[in-house]
């Protein structure tokens, strides 16, 4: 579905990115591993259109998303979980998520609101309230519940672990898991790589922006380097 | 000093501080919509207030030409300027945009700034150069619709004329559409998350430069509003008369919170009460030794004041100011 | 180093151009340009410094013997740079955006305009005013406490206001103190409100050199002693605070820094430049009023700053200069020009310019010129700036958030970084904004070691 | 972009570059050139009046430059915008100075530049004539080459206190000013003079706001004055006026030369019918020549002369009278010359009356007339009468305003 090519990025003098490639089936979940400043972000970043790269492809389904403006990419059924969440503070909760369907006129945008809502009944508890006053695990609920309302094929999460307590991070997982089986296709960057490949099915592992090393979640699990650098062993 | 002469102008003064108070607002609201948005100071919004009374007057002496002031309904008459001249400022106001601040918005924070001043003289002169040309003249005088003229005399200190409620009640309807447009509209919604976050709008699908141009046009728009009633109340323009109010409501719109809509609202009340009581009264309070002329250093000390205790402005609590 | 050669060459040449069409405009510019060269090329420092300095010690006066018209042009650019290096330190060295910077110059101004004037009779009785003419050399350092003190007092009650907040309060400030001197003739007549003060005293000058001369080396050696000072602030551990609390205020005070006192510090040390050029200016000008005080100054000012590259010396000087020569001279020659030709009856295209309505009439648009030239200041800005030797705004590689700014921030940091990374990749953008406080994630990295190229 | 945009203003440079080459062919030449210059603010809010002075020298120039033509002079008006600004005013006068072929200089519009730009002049003994700096320090410096064809502050506030106490009958006047030096000055010596008359001062306020006067009216009205004198220029005071009337204010109205416009009842309407104010050029109604100077002016420049045009006018023509009288025998007059000649130099039958300057460069005898409005109409502005002529020597020595 998603092909990432060759990709280089730089923030001026700084190569980011060397030459990544990277694939991402349907109905995949698919995770990038990796440490600080491995270029994780980046490439997320650089997929959506926020980043623009200096080489290399980015294909969705065939039709290239290079000098495509962000707003476009989302138009294409690409939605963009952003690290640290990015809720609109001063907005209601109902507003963030109604900003999630800013580009869709149909009718389906109930069905879909009350598909958030069975996904995290928290958010409708708290429709009028304004979102900056929501805990940190509510926000990344409607971050991801915003996100869901574009009805994206391709879902880019970035790191929805940071920052929760460990009960909630599960309670994020499981519900991305859910999100995955009703058919969404999934990248998910993550730094707790545990968690990570417990629910994805293949991952890469991003070091100082060049992809070292690639396999299923099992594979990666298994490997020894992985294990000792990302799974704390 | 008489008791009985300062009690006695009270609610004259009152209306005139309203009045005065409800142009900044609209005014204001140019400045605060911009800097929401983009957290920069559009200093050529002064001009863009007064190419709507321009374009206001234009209108007037046109119809007054084909002999239609007269012909059509007072009421019919002020909607259509006040259209005209929102529509025309809106337009200047995302042209202006386009040409002078979109290719510096990477640029450091001053440096559009200082485009803006540029553009703020440009257009000053570009406007005289205009109706120099076209009426060989430099001040335009609004035709008077005789209807607008009307007084009420409540008592032998206090007069209302029709025109200061024309302007009051269009300030009043103005504010209350934005206010819809802003809190109760999808794209006012995307405003506002523009206003908070460029990159998570535009990964909500919302076009970030579009927004963007949208708040310039209504934000021009209202102070093109703005500027047919200043025509309408005042009587007098020229090329120049944008740049002091222009500079006033910036004042307002800071003092109630910049960026911060309601803020920009009571800001400019509070600059226009407080403008018209220290005119009216400084004079009369210090027998002579202190007079009008004062009027603009209390306003400023009070703005001081205000900002050293609350230092975000009045209803300021809702603007992140960044450390 | 072919370049020497050509700076040489260029001096001498245009030198010797001004010579034999003293009238023309355009050739005083090439002088004016080979000096930018000089100021601006590659070559030895010595025979930098050295051609400099004989341009302005001797061939300036020279020329200005001739034509005092350039004299006044250098000394009013003279004026502004002082006033654009007081300004930097505020705005480009501590990030305080002060609107009203001219108050200050008022100050000054009419610190000297009352006591040398008969003025100060009014206000003390007596016949003991005007003061003899040699305490304008004291009373340049008087306007220089003064201002510095008007500084403070403008300071303290800000030092919580950050950014356009601050702005606006300054704004303020200016305005007060314009329309104070406007109308403190009554119920004491400090300034004689409207009227102006006049005459003013001009100080005996050495050597018995003519006024013209006078002020032009006064200007010189104010704006000399301004630059020393500012170059020593900018390498002590006040220059290094000053930065700091710019770049982030948060993280100054977490370092121990003085909020407080850096602050006052800077708003004193800016204005005190302007109090001496202002005590100057009224010895220049005999008449002083309102009117040279207005917002408009102000701007202009902080437009000479922002054109050069903020924060940088040689952007100051090369920012005042150039605004002050468009202004005075190449505007002024270009609509005079249009004017001879429209009275040669030169006709363009078949139309006589004589026919021309007076609406076009050029005189009437040199701001306007002005103005438009202004509206895209990126282009003189910071490409000057950056080739400036000893510049301190070096193009320094903008690295953009990566990283969004801590959640605790909040979208107004991360928003920065996302507007200027998507605009990043040609990698020739300088930092994002000085003055905002913005998070700059680059800045720890480049606050330590911002090469710098000394130039003396 | 940046790139491309050092480019774009490097083009525009080397384009101003080009058309700035030929300026110094064309200085070598101009040998037998004379020009008069004119400085005043072309640009910025006082640019009206500024291009008023700008344009009144302009037709005196072309009208009168025939005598100096046929001697083989070539005579051409320099116009110099000041921009109401002390700095640029005095770079300015440098520039005049440096230009050998400049013999005189008519202006400025504003006390404030005038006075430090004719310090300039006055190293070179360069002639300025102003038609509009009122303010009594620009001729009581005593210079040899600085004259006026416009009254001063002490003269016109005296003659308003005058009409209003004799003819007006005022008991209280309410007083406010726009806070220029012109303003501020004319209503002061209004103001002091009016006292010692015994009429009663209800108010003296300054104003610099343009359009907004409702708080300064509120309590003028309540007090109920017989007479509201405003000092200032007519497009501040019509909408004062104009807007003191729609508040139901029932004084008379009455100002300086400043009102002398008919932007006035244009802007102000059925307000200022029937409205005094004092001024040195007569009326075209009464006067013939003023009549045909209004009726040249506006074929020529399409609209009404602003006040101080025709004082400007007059000034110009007393230029050429002085430049001709200097350069007799075709010989190119030096500025010290010219400069005397003009002190000399008597315009009988001026717009504004006969001219003549004494010791320090002020009218000798100063005529003024009280004028009433007659009409709403614009058009009709020459149809003012004259209601009282009053004739003023200057003071001899400066008048210091009382406090």
């Amino acid at each position: 579905m998603l092909k990432v090519e060759s990709l280089d990025v730089a923030y001026g003098e700084i190569r980011a990115l060397k030459g990544v490639g990277l694939e991402v089936g349907q109905g995949e979940i698919v995770t990038i591993l990796g440490n600080n400043g491995a270029g994780k972000t980046t490439t997320l970043k650089t997929i959506s259109g926020l980043l623009h790269p200096t080489r290399g492809t980015i294909t969705l389904e065939d039709q290239s998303l290079l000098r495509v403006a962000p707003h476009a990419i989302v138009s294409r059924g690409v939605a963009h979980v952003p690290e640290g969440r990015r809720i609109f503070n001063r907005l209601t909760v109902r507003e963030n998520l109604m900003m999630g369907a800013y580009l869709r006129s149909d009718s389906g945008i109930g069905a879909d609101l009350e598909r958030v809502f069975g996904l995290f009944p928290r958010l409708s508890e708290r429709l009028t309230q304004v979102a900056g006053t929501l805990s940190g695990g509510e926000q990344q609920m409607l971050a991801i519940g915003r996100a869901l309302m574009a009805s994206p094929r391709l879902l880019l999460l970035d790191e929805p672990s940071m920052g929760l307590a460990p009960v909630l991070v599960e309670q994020i997982f499981d519900t991305i898991t859910d999100i995955n089986r009703q058919g969404m296709t999934i990248l998910l960057v993550e730094q707790n790589a545990a968690m990570a490949l417990s629910i994805a099915h293949r991952g890469y592992v991003l070091e100082t922006g060049e992809i070292a090393l690639t396999g299923t979640a099992a594979e990666l699990s298994d490997n020894a380097d992985v294990r000792r650098a990302y799974l704390g062993e | 000093m008489d008791v009985e002469l300062l009690i006695g102008i009270f609610p004259q003064v009152l209306l005139d501080g309203i009045i005065l108070g409800f142009m900044y607002a609209l005014i204001a609201l140019g400045y605060t919509m911009v800097y929401g948005v983009l957290e920069f100071i559009n200093f050529a919004h002064s001009e863009i207030f007064i190419f709507g009374a321009f374009v206001g007057v234009e209108v007037l002496l046109g119809l007054k030409s084909i002999g239609l002031l007269d012909g059509l309904p007072w009421p019919l008459v002020l909607v259509l300027v006040l259209v005209a001249g929102m529509a025309a400022s809106g337009l200047l106001a995302v042209t202006v945009e386009r040409v002078a601040y979109r290719p510096l918005r990477g640029a450091p924070r001053l440096i559009p700034l200082i485009s803006a001043i540029g553009i703020s003289f440009f257009l000053q002169d570009l406007i005289r150069l205009v109706e120099s040309l076209w009426r060989n003249a430099f001040n335009l005088v609004y035709p008077t619709m005789d209807v607008l003229n009307l007084r009420f005399e409540l008592s032998e200190t206090i007069d209302v004329s029709v025109k200061s409620l024309v302007v009051i009640g269009g300030a009043l309807l103005m504010l209350w559409a934005l206010h819809l447009i802003v809190n109760r509209t999808k794209v006012g919604t995307a405003i506002r998350a523009v206003a908070e976050d460029q990159a998570a709008a535009s990964l909500m699908g919302i076009d970030v430069n579009r927004i963007i141009s949208l708040t310039f046009l209504i934000g021009g728009a209202m102070g093109g509003a703005a500027g047919v009633l200043f025509g309408v109340q005042y009587g007098l323009i020229n090329p120049y008369s944008g740049f002091i109010p222009g500079l006033k409501a910036f004042t307002a719109a800071v003092l109630g919170g910049i960026g911060n809509i309601p803020g920009a609202m009571v800001g400019g009340l509070v600059l226009g009460l407080l403008e018209a009581f220290a005119a009216a009264y400084l004079s009369l309070l210090t027998g002579g030794a202190f007079g009008a002329e004062y009027k603009d250093i209390l306003a400023f000390s009070i703005l001081i004041l205000i900002l050293i205790f609350r230092p975000k402005g009045l209803l300021g609590e809702v603007v992140r100011e960044r450390a | 180093m072919i370049r020497s050669p050509i700076a040489v060459a260029l001096v001498g040449l245009s030198a010797l151009a001004v010579a034999t069409f003293p009238r023309s405009v355009l050739v005083f510019l090439f002088f004016q340009g080979s000096l930018l060269y000089v100021f601006k090329a590659r070559m030895p420092e010595p025979l930098r410094w050295g051609l400099l300095a004989v341009s302005l010690l001797v061939l300036m006066p020279t020329i200005g013997y001739f034509n005092s018209y350039y004299l006044e042009v250098a000394t009013q650019v003279g004026i502004f740079v002082a006033l654009a290096l007081g300004l930097n330190i505020v705005v480009g060295l501590a990030g305080l955006l002060d609107l009203g910077y001219v108050a200050f110059f008022a100050v000054g101004a009419y610190s000297w305009a009352i006591f040398g004037s008969p003025h100060a009779n009014i206000i003390f009785g007596g016949e003991s005013f005007p003061l003899a003419g040699w305490w304008f050399y004291v009373f340049l350092f008087v306007g220089l406490g003064t201002a510095a003190i008007t500084g403070i007092l403008l300071g303290l009650p800000v030092l919580r206001l950050h950014g356009d907040y601050l702005a606006i309060v300054t704004l303020g400030f200016g305005e007060v103190i314009r329309v104070l001197a406007n109308n403190l003739d009554k119920p004491i007549n400090l300034t004689n409100g409207p009227k102006g003060i006049t005459p003013i005293l001009r100080p005996p000058t050495p050597f018995g050199i003519p006024y013209g001369e006078f002020f032009y080396f006064l200007a010189l050696l104010i704006v000399v002693a301004v630059i020393v000072v500012n170059r020593r602030l900018e390498d002590s551990h006040i220059g290094r605070a000053w930065e700091a609390i710019r770049e982030d205020e948060l993280a100054a005070r977490a370092m121990g820094v003085s909020l407080v006192r850096m602050k006052l510090m800077a708003f004193a040390c800016g204005a005190s430049f302007a109090g001496v050029m202002g005590v100057l200016f009224s010895a220049k000008q005999v008449f002083i009023n309102p009117e040279s005080f207005t917002f408009l100054e102000s701007i202009g000012v902080l437009a000479m700053v922002i054109l050069g590259g903020m924060g940088s010396i040689p952007g100051a000087i090369v920012g005042a200069t150039v605004v002050t020569v468009l202004n005075l001279q190449v505007l002024k020659g270009f609509s005079l020009w249009l004017n001879e030709l429209k009275n040669a009856g030169v006709t363009i295209l078949g139309f006589s310019l004589a026919d021309l309505p007076t609406q076009f009439e050029p005189a009437k648009y040199e701001r306007m010129g002005a103005a438009a030239s202004a509206s895209w200041p990126i282009e003189v800005g910071p490409s000057l700036a950056r080739t400036t030797p000893g510049g301190r705004v070096e193009p320094r590689p903008c690295r953009p958030c990566s990283k969004p700014a801590a959640s605790r921030r909040g979208s107004a940091g991360s928003r920065r970084c996302t507007t200027c990374t998507s605009r990043s990749t040609g990698g020739s953008r300088r930092s994002s904004g000085r003055t905002a406080p913005a998070r700059r994630p680059c800045s720890t990295s480049s606050r330590g070691s911002t090469p710098r190229t000394r130039a003396a | 972009m940046i790139r491309h945009r050092g480019y774009l203003v490097l083009a525009l440079v080397a384009i101003l570059a080009v058309a700035l080459l030929p300026a110094a062919n064309l200085d070598a030449q101009g040998k037998g050139t004379i020009k008069i210059a004119t400085q005043s603010p072309l640009s910025g809010g006082q640019a009206a009046l500024g291009e008023g002075i700008k344009l009144g020298a302009q037709l005196a120039v072309e009208k009168f430059k025939g005598t100096l033509e046929k001697q083989g002079f070539k005579v051409e008006l320099v116009p110099f915008d000041d921009q109401a600004k002390p700095d640029v005013g005095v770079a300015n006068a440098k520039n005049i100075i440096a230009d050998k072929d400049i013999l005189t200089v008519i202006g400025h519009l504003n006390s404030g530049v005038a006075i430090p730009s004719s310090e300039v002049y006055k190293e070179v003994s360069l002639a300025m004539i102003s038609p509009a700096n009122t303010n009594p320090v620009v001729t009581d410096r005593g210079y040899p080459n600085v004259n006026r064809v416009c009254g001063r502050d002490d003269v016109q506030g005296v003659v308003g206190s005058e009409f209003a106490h004799a003819t007006m009958k005022a008991k209280s006047v309410y007083i406010v000013h726009d806070k220029t030096p012109y303003g501020q000055g004319v209503a002061e010596f209004f103001k002091a003079d009016a006292e010692k008359k015994g009429i009663k001062i209800l108010g003296f306020e300054g104003t610099e706001e343009k359009s907004n006067f409702d708080p300064i009216v509120t309590p003028m009205k309540a007090k109920n004055p017989d007479v509201i004198y405003f000092g200032g220029i007519y497009d501040q005071a019509a909408p004062f006026f104009k807007q003191s009337r729609e508040k139901g204010v029932k004084g008379k109205f009455f100002g300086p030369d400043g009102m002398d416009s008919s932007d006035l009842t244009k802007i102000a309407g059925k307000a200022v019918v029937g409205m005094y104010y004092t001024s040195a050029a007569g009326p075209a109604s009464e006067l013939p020549r003023a009549k045909a100077f209004v009726e040249e002016f506006k074929k020529k420049f399409g609209k009404n002369p602003e006040p101080y045009a025709a004082e400007a006018y007059d000034a110009a023509t007393i230029a050429l009278k002085g430049i001709e009288a200097a350069a007799k025998g075709g010989k190119m007059p030096s500025r010290e010359d010219v400069a005397t000649a003009v002190r000399k130099t008597k315009l009988p039958n001026g717009i504004t009356g006969d001219i003549e300057f004494d010791g320090k460069g002020d009218r000798k005898k100063a005529l003024y007339f009280v004028l009433q409005v007659a009409s709403d109409d614009p058009g009709k502005w020459g149809n003012n009468k004259i209601v009282k002529q009053l004739a003023i020597a200057a003071p001899a020595a400066p008048v210091a305003p009382k406090k």
